[in-house]
């Protein structure tokens, strides 16, 4: 493969509202022997916290080629800040394709240019629910279970244990909140207009959501769906234990670690808190010798120093990474965005020990959305305990 | 307007006409948006800097400007070019009628009304009743313009983006003659006269409320047709794109650019579009911080902006003599 | 009826949240004539010293107190050092600093402690909880009103008080009387950090340590400031407290949560129009 | 006499504009020295060269020291006091508590609170008006507080800005009396700037009179009163 450069971008613009992808290019132009990764994410800004997602792949870069790139070739990561603003976002992306020879990042303000142009735009980070449209977005692959997947899974669970719900909801006001909510809504179905007895929400510069919570509350509802970013999740736990308020509590998946949620709220204001995982979480004792979650921390201590081992930000960027990793190792000397997209779209029971047991990776051409599989778990004022059966959710 | 100065502006004008032909298209992009943003600065600076009164909130005129391009493309399928007047029409009343109220406002409480607009925008473009037409939280994607079809027919070939940029091109120069007719003319003397001698220019028979609303008026429609460019350019508008670090990033534009200066309009623009990125390169860990290091060592070398600097270089070429604007008559 | 109770409690607790930031807003006014933005972040990054000080071992109130001290340390040479030589630039030129200082303290902080939220404790004891506000959310409103108090005293019957107050109006005549109107500024500075570093320390515990923990408040402090009048300290409070309130009745009971602040910030600059100086501030030019 | 204050050769300038261009004089213990000119003639800027209120060059000796160069508040401290051109009064603090601004870098309480007595004392007024914020006072009353505030300072010179203006003849009667009884009790020594220059050169023992940045006659009161010059040029007779 000598003579040739492969660039690849995996853009990952990681945050809620304005989600990432990875794609490649193949530029025959070149002689170095490199695949370029490109990536936008917020460093700075209000949605900074997400940048942990993006110094995280960096460092599992690093480690890649430690060990000698993939194929022989080493990774060049370049990674810009977007600082979560939309024009930001389109010039960096462009700024990546354009100048750096990447390939084209996108979120929402770029989705469809991006298509246009057939860049290869692999494991969005969020789990908005467009970024698994294969047929409209054939060059968008997302990565985590979407949104509405997982909010149809609580609601299939509610109809089965609890016909008979008043439930109520708080989520942040933004499409993430949104994207839930409807999923949550389709999943209830015909029910949903009655089971529903009310709804809050909020955003993000509220300082807090005690006055949401005193509303539903009042509701009399007795589940309570919680679709909240970290601070206001245990802000939402405590405040709803405080008030004597009992439900039974489903919380989203962005939001259940031990760590830097659970803890914070108060971990006996969170007993019977029901949510879904597909990665282990590093603040869970469950995982404190499982051999995946120790190279992770091995891999923290060498390459990551300077991050937060209780960050799940970090695990996340380090399964991604791992991903798209195993990715590139299957498009061989074939780097052309027609194979990556086309390996990208055959991952066969892919698993990284990162990963909740029994959860695996599969993708295929009418398939973009690699994890479909979640469990449910409780927790039982220790850790979570998973029950019931790993969910394969077929929309 | 002297002779030298006419020179330069001729051979910026030639430069910015000859830029696109050398640049990539990224490049011609990021341009574009330098001009967007020094045509929404020298709306700003019309209101701050001319006439004195302090607003923390035109990203909300610059929020209107590109949402109501956006809606008339998405919606009424109106042609990209078409949006602009309106969206400027619509800043200008909009900008007319809060200025009324504001006119009751002095400084920080002014600044207080413009910044509470700010802080409601993203919630007001977000809100359920109007999202039949903003689209909610999602925003509206729009299509990038492709050249006019008779430019192909002449023979001249343009990418999209190196069209787009002479459409914002020549808007910017139209809307920068007309900015410098209106602040070197009566209008321009009256504000000033407003932002200095407030009671005296009532003497003079100034009436200062209907200047002061105006110079609200004229300033949101400069701001709203860049946003209406802006978001043309960018092909997306979304309400978070339009929070109150947008206008406040227009304040640094214009302080570090140059108060009550033309000129400044296009440094801050330069500032705002290109600092960030150079602080995103020099660290990954805090660009912010970079950028804030930036920001202040700007103002300490120039606290009059860079148009300020300018001019005192030049002043002291020709004179020989500093002046201090400490030492200044009391 | 006990809901609209219980949305009042709760918008005290929250309005004791603004109401503390605010009066380190009047604080810095008071003693410059300037808002300064970076004031939030000032607070956060104290709140973080004062985490670093309880984890290491420190106990509460000695890691309280040698955070006040330091933060009073810290903003005395924020003024010397980063607004001292700007102190003749236009007024726009010195925001435009503040906004420097904003962003640098909000990047580093999140450098050095990370973006993912810590718990802060709380000193207060259960017994002060009542029937709808938690011990902490209690405590901090006691705290907010006695800083208050001690600020009221200091500048009303101190001589070091008055000189601030004359510095800021006045830095001619002050001289004049042998004020050293630099330290003063730089006095004021520390005090306003220092009031900060409590709000920070009694914001904390209730909605979480983060870097991005005061952006939110500082918006609500800012409106508060203002509807009490940005010179009263007394002001600041009450407008912390009516915001709080109003913000929840709006939100629980007249337009819902998402126009709630669009409304109340539209009331409070209504109230403006009719009463340009704020509730309880004096008539005054003011600069921003 | 002993000199309490010595100027010599001072200049000062606003930006590229010099204003003074060398004056010099000398003022005694326990005198009252007017100083008398045209509007511009350099007078204010005379008295705030002497506050370290512009930049200056040249040399100013008070009590011994070279104070040219100095702060305005380590002047202040020293023992000047300055009731400035237009006031200088804290416009939003209360009577009292202008008052005890004047006194700030003093230590001594208990004199202090005397002295604010004092004040009342030889202005009523001020008394009743106490507690009132100082902006709500009429002109006449705050000159008055003016004055006081300055000699709150304990100074032994104090440097009076055209008391008289804008004030009427009979509160300026009023107000000079009262500033001759301080001199003659206190021990305070004046530099008075006015424009009514038949009455400071009743109030005062010496004067010069500065025309364009330069002092062009000085002597005692009586023989610049003499002067036919100065009798044309101020007093208009």
């Amino acid at each position: 493969m000598k003579g040739r450069l492969f660039t690849i971008a995996a853009l990952l613009t990681v945050a809620l509202a304005f989600p990432a992808l990875a794609q490649k290019k193949y530029d025959p132009g070149a002689s170095d022997k490199e695949i370029k990764v490109g990536n936008t994410n917020p460093y700075s800004g209000p949605a900074s916290a997400y940048g942990a997602i993006g110094k995280s792949i960096a460092a599992y870069f690093r480690m890649v080629n430690d060990r000698g790139g993939i194929n022989g070739r080493k990774l060049n990561f370049i990674s810009y800040d977007d600082g979560y603003s939309p024009p930001k976002t389109v010039e960096m992306a462009r700024k990546l394709v354009e100048q750096d020879q990447v390939g084209t990042p996108s979120n929402t303000a770029i989705h469809k240019y991006m298509n246009a142009k057939k860049v290869p735009q692999l494991f969005v980070a969020t789990g908005a629910t467009k970024w698994n449209d294969a047929k409209s977005f054939p060059w968008t692959m997302g990565w985590q279970p979407n949104y509405q997947t997982e909010a149809r899974i609580y609601a299939r669970h509610i109809l089965q244990t609890k016909p008979n719900a008043k439930i109520a909801v708080l989520y942040q006001n933004d499409d993430y909140g949104k994207d839930y909510l409807k999923g949550f809504e389709d999943g209830l179905g015909p029910q949903a207009q009655k089971m529903i007895v009310a709804k809050a929400s909020y955003e993000v510069s509220e300082p807090t959501v005690d006055s949401q919570i005193l509303q539903l509350k009042s509701s009399g509802a007795d589940v309570f769906f919680n679709i909240t970013t970290p601070k206001f999740a245990a802000q939402a736990i405590r405040a709803a234990y405080d008030s004597g308020w009992k439900p039974t509590h489903y919380l989203n998946n962005v939001s259940n670690s031990v760590g830097s949620v659970l803890k914070p709220a108060g971990i006996e204001k969170a007993v019977g808190i029901i949510t879904s995982a597909y990665v282990k979480d590093p603040t869970d004792k469950r995982w404190a010798n499982d051999p995946g979650m120790k190279a992770w921390r091995d891999f923290m201590a060498k390459y990551n120093p300077d991050g937060d081992t209780s960050d799940p930000f970090n695990v996340y960027g380090y399964t991604v990474a791992a991903t798209l990793e195993q990715v590139l190792k299957q498009c061989g000397d074939t780097l052309t965005r027609e194979n990556v997209m086309k390996q990208a779209a055959s991952l066969k029971r892919f698993r990284i020990d990162t990963l909740l047991p029994g959860i695996t990776i599969s993708t295929g051409p009418s398939d973009y959305a690699p994890i479909e599989a979640m469990q449910l778990e409780r927790f039982n004022g220790h850790e979570f305990e998973l029950f019931g059966e790993v969910i394969s959710n077929e929309q | 307007m002297s002779k030298k100065l006419v020179t330069v502006t001729i051979l910026l004008i030639v430069l910015a006409c000859v830029l696109p032909l050398v640049l990539t298209n990224y490049r011609t992009f990021q341009a574009t948006l330098v001009l967007v943003y020094a045509i929404a600065l020298l709306g700003l600076n019309i209101l701050t800097g001319y006439n004195g009164q302090i607003s923390l909130g035109h990203g909300a005129f610059y929020a209107i400007g590109a949402y109501a391009a956006a809606m008339l493309m998405d919606q009424a399928g109106m042609p990209y070019w078409a949006t602009i007047p309106i969206a400027g029409a619509v800043c200008l009343v909009i900008g007319f009628l809060f200025g009324l109220p504001a006119l009751r406002l002095e400084g920080l409480y002014l600044a207080l009304a413009t910044f509470a607009l700010a802080v409601s925008m993203p919630p007001i473009l977000k809100a359920h009743f109007l999202e039949k037409w903003t689209g909610g939280v999602q925003g509206i994607v729009i299509v990038k313009p492709d050249p006019p079809a008779w430019l192909a027919a002449a023979g001249v070939k343009l990418s999209a983006d190196q069209w787009l940029y002479y459409f914002v091109l020549a808007i910017a120069i139209v809307l920068f003659i007309a900015g410098w007719n209106l602040i070197s003319g009566r209008v321009g003397r009256a504000l000033v006269a407003i932002r200095d001698h407030h009671t005296a220019a009532e003497a003079m028979g100034i009436n200062s409320a209907i200047y002061k609303s105006l110079a609200f008026g004229v300033s949101a429609m400069y701001t709203g047709i860049a946003g209406a460019l802006g978001a043309i350019a960018v092909q997306f508008v979304a309400p978070d794109s339009f929070t109150v670090f947008l206008s406040i990033t227009f304040l640094v534009g214009i302080v570090v650019g140059g108060l009550a200066s033309l000129s400044g309009a296009l440094h801050g623009a330069l500032f705002i579009q290109f600092v960030p990125n150079i602080a995103d390169e020099l660290s990954k860990a805090a660009p912010w911080a970079v950028f804030g290091v930036f920001l202040i060592g700007f103002v300490y070398l120039m606290p009059t902006g860079v148009a300020g600097a300018l001019r005192a270089l030049t002043r002291r070429r020709s004179s020989g003599k500093l002046l201090h604007p400490k030492e200044a008559l009391p | 009826m006990e809901a609209v109770l219980l949305q009042v409690l709760a918008g005290l607790a929250t309005g004791g949240i603004y109401a503390s930031l605010a009066l380190a807003l009047v604080m810095i006014y008071q003693a410059t004539h300037l808002v300064n933005f970076a004031q939030g972040e000032m607070a956060m990054f104290a709140t973080y010293i004062a985490w670093s000080l309880v984890n290491a071992g420190v106990g509460y109130w000695p890691a309280f107190l040698l955070t006040v001290l330091i933060a009073f340390v810290l903003g005395v040479l924020i003024e010397r050092v980063v607004i001292r030589p700007v102190e003749n630039a236009p007024v726009l030129a010195v925001v435009v600093v503040f906004i420097g200082l904003l962003v640098i303290l909000n990047s580093v902080a999140g450098w050095i402690f990370t973006y993912t939220i810590k718990s802060f404790p709380s000193p207060f004891p259960p017994a002060l909880g009542i029937r709808y506000m938690s011990p902490h959310q209690v405590g901090a409103l006691l705290v907010t009103l006695i800083v208050l108090a001690l600020l009221y005293l200091f500048f009303r019957f101190t001589p070091l008080g008055l000189a601030m107050r004359a510095a800021a109006q006045n830095p001619v005549s002050s001289r004049l009387v042998g004020i050293r109107v630099g330290w003063m500024l730089a006095l004021g500075w520390g005090l306003a950090a220092a009031v900060g570093a409590v709000a920070g320390m009694m914001v904390a515990p209730i909605v979480y340590l983060d870097p991005n923990m005061m952006s939110g408040i500082l918006l609500y402090a800012f409106a508060a400031a203002l509807l009490g009048g940005i010179d009263s300290p007394g002001g600041a409070v009450v407008g912390g407290l009516v915001v709080g309130v109003l913000e929840n009745l709006l939100g629980a009971f007249v337009i819902g949560n998402e126009l709630k602040l669009v409304v109340a910030l539209v009331l409070i600059v209504g109230v403006l129009l009719v009463r340009p100086s704020g509730f309880f501030g004096s008539v005054q030019v003011s600069r921003v | 006499m002993t000199a309490l204050l010595e100027v010599a050769d001072l200049r000062a300038s606003y930006g590229a504009t010099r204003v003074l261009h060398g004056i010099e004089f000398s003022l005694g213990e326990r005198s009252i020295t007017a100083v008398l000119g045209a509007n511009g003639a350099g007078k204010t800027t005379t008295l705030r060269a002497l506050c370290g209120m512009v930049r200056t060059e040249g040399e100013i000796r008070f009590a011994g020291q070279r104070i040219a160069g100095r702060r305005t508040e380590d002047i202040a401290r020293l023992g000047i006091a300055h009731v400035p051109d237009g006031r200088g009064t804290f416009l939003y603090l209360t009577t009292e508590e202008n008052l005890r601004l004047g006194a700030y870098a003093r230590k001594d309480k208990r004199a202090v609170a005397r002295d604010v007595e004092r004040m009342y004392a030889y202005f009523p007024r001020l008394k009743e008006r106490r507690r009132q914020q100082a902006g709500t006072l009429s002109g006449g009353e705050q000159q008055m507080l003016a004055v006081s505030r300055a000699l709150m300072l304990a100074p032994k010179l104090l440097l009076l800005d055209e008391p008289s203006f804008g004030l009427a003849p009979l509160v300026v009667r009023e107000l000079f009396g009262i500033l001759r009884a301080i001199n003659a009790e206190s021990g305070v020594s004046m530099l008075l700037v006015e424009q009514n220059a038949a009455m400071a050169l009743e109030l005062a023992d010496h004067a010069c009179v500065i025309e364009t940045g330069r002092v062009v006659i000085a002597g005692t009161a009586a023989e610049l009163k003499r002067d036919d010059g100065v009798r044309r040029a101020y007093l208009g007779y």
